[in-house]
């Protein structure tokens, strides 16, 4: 039995609204039966017309690496972030870098990570990153101890409201900065003295 | 109560009823008759169904459409003691309760068999009484419980609508100290612009990264927030951003400036460094 | 400054949908600062239209014992359930008997739940009732052993839609013992053919 267009778009909304996570195309299209199977163009388009019935509301329905979700517009921010008294978790600055590194660098190991920072990657970190399910193990570097190959996950593209890795700044400012320290050293001596 | 997976002809019950059945009663049963034939495995299946002696009791007395009010004592406790023997003549672990049961049943049969005193006291209670009470008791909860499984329930039949904070939310919102891909993102832009000013001659004199650091801790004495464009002055070429970035990343390191950026290719802030708990 | 009734109204639907947990007046009115604050009837009145705005939604803003929350319209379920291919395990009747004496009685000793039922009240029963979070210790009975109190949380009457416990069924009504033995006394023994 087909299924009519309103009933549909409401499955849509409710599925979008009901999962812990966002939803795919091919996971909305599962909740179908045989019957009542959609085209990928149908969904699509019942996505869209459902994007712009909440054009007024304080929500809106975007796209992130992992599929839709249902996402509280950015202006009542200073309204409901105090729904959280203490801020949302603090990412310290050492966090920042050691995901930025393996963003950058996937997959790296942690002793890599160590010789880009020049300094110690503590466990912490590391645990944090995993338990906010930023990054996975992809694999193991085949040299002595076979150390663990870091990567981000699509959750990380989702926190960060990212699409893909494309969409993070270009890996040319890293070469950029290699270039800049490389010529800041060459100042750094002359222009200390000045 | 689940719905049980034996069909109700071969229910032992309806056996029990059989007045012929009724004389082995109290005698140790080693051989069943042959229309009690009941697979063992069911028999346990049947038994799980219950949630206790006082669930059997009930069930007993229900399926002949008595009133726990006035439950022919003589009756039940012969069907539920047979009952019992079949389980042990058949080795199905039985939990201690439904043995208690047994023996509170062959008690309050036994108190009823007494003859009444001819002037009944008033302390005397019916020796059922108290059965009575702990069935109802039972009884009602059972029902609540039948109750509330049919109330909607969440994950099952009501699923609770979530959206995601706003993205500023999710992201630090609280100043953070250079994150590197951030900051060099920037950099990029800065080296960009004043990639276009290049042909002009850099003043040394003015290059000076002790002086471009005062400078600077000047500009924020205030408090002011500072787009961290601003910072670098076009006029001095790659040189002088060079300065103004080791300047920056000096001031950095020693806390005296802190950066802020509400997310991705938002601009980034400079501002004097504001003491906060970790 | 006062806040425009539109604005007003997009914030708190944004704080529900946000929130985690069902959001209760309280927690909307500390939204929002003290010259922008409202009155208990106003934010009942703003919630009221909101819940009009979604009569055509799949969706419907609900009150439960700790405030409100969206959730799926009851009827797209058949659909919204096949996000989760196992079904949640079934209750089973020992874990609703002895939630239903909890929830009835509270507060109660296992000992007095046991009593009640007439078997033992298994560990795991009490476990999983612990691991859901809908039952708490509230205190000790003062008899030796000092066993606990058991009681139903918040979180039990969100997770049946109850807004509080005087919502719960009505509990069937017992038969007392006087007219027990009123009936009884008409009722010789001869009568029950012993």
């Amino acid at each position: 039995m087909k299924l009519s267009r309103q009933l549909v778009k409401n499955i849509i909304e409710g599925a979008v609204f009901a999962s812990p996570m966002p939803l795919g195309l091919e996971e909305i299209a599962v909740l179908f039966d045989d019957d009542e199977k959609l085209s990928r163009k149908e969904l699509q388009s019942l996505i869209k017309e459902l994007q712009t019935e909440y054009a007024l509301r304080a929500l809106e329905l975007v796209e992130v690496a992992s599929g839709y979700r249902f996402q509280v517009r950015a202006q009542f921010s200073p309204w409901i972030s105090k729904m959280w008294p203490e801020k949302p978790p603090r990412l310290s600055r050492a966090l920042l870098e050691t995901l930025a590194i393996i963003a950058y660098r996937q997959p790296v190991t942690r002793a890599e990570i160590e010789a880009i920072r020049g300094v110690v990657v503590s466990t912490q970190i590391i645990k944090a990153l995993f338990d906010r399910d930023w990054i996975v193990v992809v694999g193991h570097r085949e040299v002595p101890g076979r150390p663990a190959l870091l990567a981000t996950t699509r959750l990380f593209l989702d926190s960060f409201s990212l699409k893909s890795l494309s969409e993070l700044p270009p890996l040319a400012a890293i070469r950029d900065l290699e270039s800049i320290s490389r010529e800041m050293e060459n100042t750094t001596v002359e222009q200390q003295k000045i | 109560m689940s719905v049980s997976v034996i069909p109700e002809s071969v229910l032992p019950i309806d056996a029990v009823n059989d007045e012929n059945f009724a004389r082995v009663y109290g005698e140790i049963l080693t051989k069943l008759p042959e229309d009690l034939y009941i697979p063992p495995d069911a028999l346990a299946v049947f038994l799980d169904d219950f949630e206790g002696p006082l669930d059997l009791l009930l069930y007993l007395i229900r399926k002949q459409n008595l009133d726990i009010l006035n439950i022919p004592v003589a009756e039940i406790t012969r069907q539920y003691i047979t009952y019992i023997e079949l389980m042990q003549v058949l080795n199905i672990d039985l939990a201690a309760e439904y043995l208690l049961m047994a023996a509170l049943l062959a008690e309050i049969k036994s108190r009823l068999l007494l003859p009444k005193p001819a002037v009944p006291s008033d302390e005397e209670e019916d020796p059922r009484a108290e059965l009575i009470r702990r069935l109802q008791e039972y009884e009602r909860f059972k029902k609540a419980a039948e109750d509330i499984a049919e109330l909607p329930q969440e994950g099952r039949d009501v699923f609770e609508a979530h959206a995601e904070p706003p993205v500023r939310d999710l992201l630090p919102s609280q100043p953070f100290f250079g994150d590197f891909a951030l900051l060099l993102d920037a950099m990029r832009d800065v080296m960009k612009r004043t990639a276009l000013q290049q042909s002009h001659v850099i003043g040394r004199e003015g290059l000076s990264l002790e002086q471009r650091l005062q400078e600077i801790i000047v500009r924020l004495r205030f408090g002011e927030t500072i787009i961290f464009h601003d910072l670098f002055p076009a006029s001095e070429g790659r040189l002088g951003v060079v300065v103004t970035f080791m300047a920056i990343l000096e001031l950095l390191k020693q806390k005296m400036i802190e950066l802020l950026q509400d997310s991705f290719f938002a601009p980034i802030y400079v501002r004097q460094y504001l003491e906060v708990a970790e």
